[in-house]
């Protein structure tokens, strides 16, 4: 096992990071910018690397000061938490290649899987259902024209480099082809330095579902059931929860089936998400594969009791699964809500500045994660993810009126957060009842 | 001075009843944070940094540091920070001469150390002419980004 | 169900209540003291009356205050949390009289539990096992000799009235009993308004194991296992955990029985505790019956998913429970350290004052069951408890590993707290292993 | 006179940096929290109280009160709290004439009121001899300990 870490990330997700570590008895290197000084993850980790200013693209995402950091404090690996670094195979490669331990899968995987057409062609190839569209880059309008006469109106243009709701056009009649290829592209270039894009039927209102991959250097995998993660916000994760409404034991099965044959097809290791859509007739379809923790992985912790963020270290030092499909134990129900801190009611506009007075919810059934405290300055430099508040029940409704019971409990002043949003979600009736999906806020609850 | 000024800033804190004073001129720098307001400072969290070079700049309340410099009062000294993290270097390899030593005239652009990022050698170029007052990191040691490499005495113009 | 319920009491238990009242959309009205005012249940509930000056006898014990703030709030019910009135039986019949739910069991199994040597002498009769010792109070040194000649010595003598480790001495041999017994019953006199005693065998390192009882108005009774509650500083719980290292499924099968035959030898319904003494033969005794939520409840919760003030709520409203013992899943591990405000380092004196900065643990698997908050004065007239950290993981060594993790993230300036002495408990290497006893914190980490 | 009253103190509490300000003097009570410092204040967990009665003084900032009250700057008022909690009454049974009313003199013993406790009629009495000025709660409504119930003009001594 490592005798320490180096964590390459920032806020509650590497707060996580070291909390996991320290439990294993694992020593930790924070590293931060000039205005993270005043972090939270600076303070719980044994030692901290200033490693650039504000500006992400010169600290966090600054592969070389982040390398030299783990080399000046002697850290055997590195964990890059989600974002940032997480998913750039370069980032995984150079760790290798310095004889610092990645935490995560290898760079060949997240390579395939971060072209997400490539992610499709090898879907295809070994059996995984997807949504009907390209297998191949567009090339002209021409291209675009013939792919659609199959699936025809609306569709969807999505980024090859892409993943994370960027980049991402729905285009619903020939009318609005070419610009929307236009801007498309020019969004996709900007994003991912990639301006290639591929088309896929636009489903309607379909939920999104994930399963939960571990897979050990020695061939072993199992899947730990789905996440429901339909209600979002411009393609942003709002509310998760686990397990999902929409699926009995049978589609379970079957889906996290067809997630590991996703995983094995890319002989992947370490902790990884297979992401799907379901339709209304329980038709589901590959989209993506994580290469990565995720920020929901809470609510598969809760009903599995299971340590993600240890299994990922414990993977990476090349340990055997300590479990296989007959000790996972599902039970009860998790749900998340991602605080923000933006304004809801102007138009999600970021809101920064310093938390005055701050009362965390806590109790039975309720986890916090949040690298805020009183007095912190959220910086305007990053994510607006401030805190996430997962609650467990024994079964949905128990969930929800436990998370109601912890937003109304949470005080954070001096910034707005998107808790208003949540209650308002929440005590939905059609959020009670378990009927939502992805165009949830804007069609239903009209966010 | 040095120290005298510090406990003079505390007394306007207490007074002003700030939480936070952070002063910067060409002859000081220092940022002072009160604990019972930041609630980062007090924390204990075990000792940071096993590596004493960093284990100064990674501490809340820098006082200690300047303290330790012993500025005499009408010295107007300038801080070169590293601009990287990774190890600092004297010399350009172990068997050659080091690019500076104490009392020194430098010139701008003049390299005056070096630090090693991932193998590679990135020297350090001065950013004012004077006087190499003081060499603040040991040959060998690790740096991180904005550590105090140098304290320059600049030139008169 | 009730429409509203309330609390006669204060600090975390009072917020525990309230969380699940509210998770149940009942009404709650809080009662709270001059010295409370600036109180977190007050903010919490929806409703909130003062009841008196600081004094306790004033307040939270003065019953005719707190059934008339009931009256005039429209409660239907009232939780009387732990001490205080919990286990009060003029107080439970008081509510009844005034047609006010008591929330836990009737009055008369109050007082048949109170009286101590009345409950041995119910348990002998239900074929329960005692400690060797008397059955009657003691009414003369001879009569005390002459049990004492069966037991032999060192023996203990305890408070018919008693309960909560008050009142209780050991004696060593019989030049000391004479002043032991008249020292006990003056302190029991003061104590429990009661100077009665009785004689107990003293257990060599005996350890502390509680079995938690649910059981509805309708003849239905489970137990959820078991509790140990062995780390004890002057016969006060500090450190509890779910299960016990010492119980294999047979004996925890066997002392669940017992429990439960204690039980219903009083026809006990709502919520309870039997407590045991176990000896280094795995030889079980009864001591006492609980009979209502304990601080130390958390435990359970965390390894069976199931809200025991819920539960409360439910079977006080003569709902049937809504489980039997098959659906009951014990998994996992849970540990609990009770946070008091005292100093460790100065005879365990009262440390009251005002909270300066406060960052309390959170993430995976973490609880806290709390009412202090940043900047809040902790007063100086209740009890010293102030916080309970609760952790659950998938093994004890987890949840050891967690709480250490929690205790070191836990930051409370500006008073003293047990939390050093919980850490080197926690560290210390008969702990780790399980061997431990009711005497362990004086005898091995000679505190 | 009692709103510059609080002002001032406002400008006191502004000035020393306090967190909280109580005072009370026979013609005047007032306790000022600032909502950054308490952290009690500002929680929003809907409104306190179906019972109007009681919800003035369960609220955490009574200064509102005090303006309704209008009291002439001389005026030096004495106020009578509740011992207990309970429904208040102004008269001794629905039919007898009330106890006191508004420009009542009253004498130290006189009975004022009276307070229902699980069913039992607890008489109040008055503690100065003086004018009844304001009756504060409404018949028949509920009271909590130290409900201000009369504001009572003290005789001259």
């Amino acid at each position: 096992m490592f005798k320490k870490i180096l964590i390459a990330n920032r806020g509650e997700i590497a707060i996580r990071i070291i909390r996991a570590a320290k439990e294993l008895n694992i020593r930790t290197v924070a590293v931060y910018s000039e205005a993270d000084r005043d972090s939270l993850h600076l303070q719980y980790a044994d030692e901290a690397v200033c490693i650039g200013p504000a500006s992400s693209q010169d600290s966090y995402l600054n592969i070389p000061q982040i390398i030299s950091a783990a080399l000046i404090t002697g850290a055997e690996a590195i964990h890059p938490g989600y974002g940032f670094l997480a998913e750039n195979p370069k980032f995984a490669e150079i760790c290798e290649s310095h004889g610092i331990n990645f935490i995560g899968p290898a760079s060949q995987t997240i390579t395939m899987m971060g072209d997400k057409l490539e992610a499709r062609r090898l879907m295809k190839h070994a059996g995984v259902p997807l949504i009907p569209g390209s297998i191949k880059p567009i090339e002209s309008i021409k291209d675009a024209l013939r792919i659609i006469e199959k699936i025809d109106y609306p569709v969807m243009i999505k980024a090859c480099g892409g993943g994370g709701g960027k980049g991402i056009r729905i285009v619903w009649n020939k009318d609005e082809l070419e610009r929307a290829l236009e801007l498309a592209a020019a969004e996709a270039n900007a994003a991912f330095k990639n301006p290639s894009l591929y088309i896929e039927r636009y489903l309607h209102e379909p939920r999104h579902i994930e399963i939960q991959i571990l897979a050990d250097k020695h061939g072993n995998m199992v899947h730990l059931g789905e996440r429901e993660c339909s209600i979002q916000h411009r393609h942003q994760k709002l509310i998760e929860e686990a397990p999902s409404s929409a699926l009995d034991d049978k589609l379970r099965t079957r889906m996290g089936e067809m997630a590991l044959k996703a995983a094995k097809a890319v002989k992947y290791n370490n902790v990884g998400t297979v992401e799907f859509l379901l339709d209304k007739n329980k038709r589901f379809y590959f989209i993506e594969m994580n290469t990565r923790i995720q920020v929901e992985h809470p609510v598969t912790e809760f009903i599995t009791g299971i340590d993600l963020v240890k299994e990922q270290i414990y993977l990476a030092a090349g340990e055997k699964l300590s479990f296989s499909k007959k000790d996972i134990d599902l039970s009860g129900h998790a749900l998340e809500c991602r605080i923000n801190a933006v304004n809801p009611d102007n138009g999600f506009s970021p809101s920064c500045g310093k938390i005055q007075n701050l009362i965390l919810p806590g109790g039975i059934g309720v986890r916090v994660d949040t690298h805020i405290y009183p007095n912190y300055t959220v910086p305007p430099n990053y994510d607006a993810l401030i805190a996430k508040i997962i609650t467990y029940g024994l079964n949905r409704n128990e969930a929800i009126a436990r998370m109601n019971r912890a937003l109304e409990e949470c005080l954070i002043e001096g910034i707005k957060t998107t808790i208003p949003l949540h209650q308002k979600i929440l005590n939905h009736e059609a959020f009670k009842k378990g009927n939502i999906h992805t165009h949830f806020l804007s069609c239903v609850v009209n966010v | 001075m040095d120290l005298k000024r510090v406990k003079r800033l505390m007394t306007i804190m207490e007074k002003e009843n700030l939480a936070e004073l952070e002063l910067e001129d060409e002859e000081f720098k220092v940022k002072i944070t009160k604990p019972e307001f930041g609630v980062v400072a007090p924390l204990s969290v075990g000792h940071k940094y096993g590596i004493p070079a960093i284990t100064t700049t990674s501490k809340k309340i820098p006082i200690k540091e300047f303290e330790k410099e012993k500025l005499t009062p009408n010295l107007r000294l300038v801080k070169l920070t590293s601009p990287m993290v990774g190890f600092f270097y004297h010399s350009q390899t172990p068997t050659s001469p080091p690019y500076v030593k104490v009392g020194d005239k430098i010139t701008v652009s003049q390299m005056v150390g070096a630090v090693e990022v991932m193998g590679v050698i990135n020297e350090i170029e001065a950013k004012v002419s004077g006087e190499i007052k003081k060499i603040l990191v040991e040959d060998g040691h690790p740096v991180e980004y904005g550590q105090p490499l140098f304290l320059i005495e600049p030139e008169e113009e």
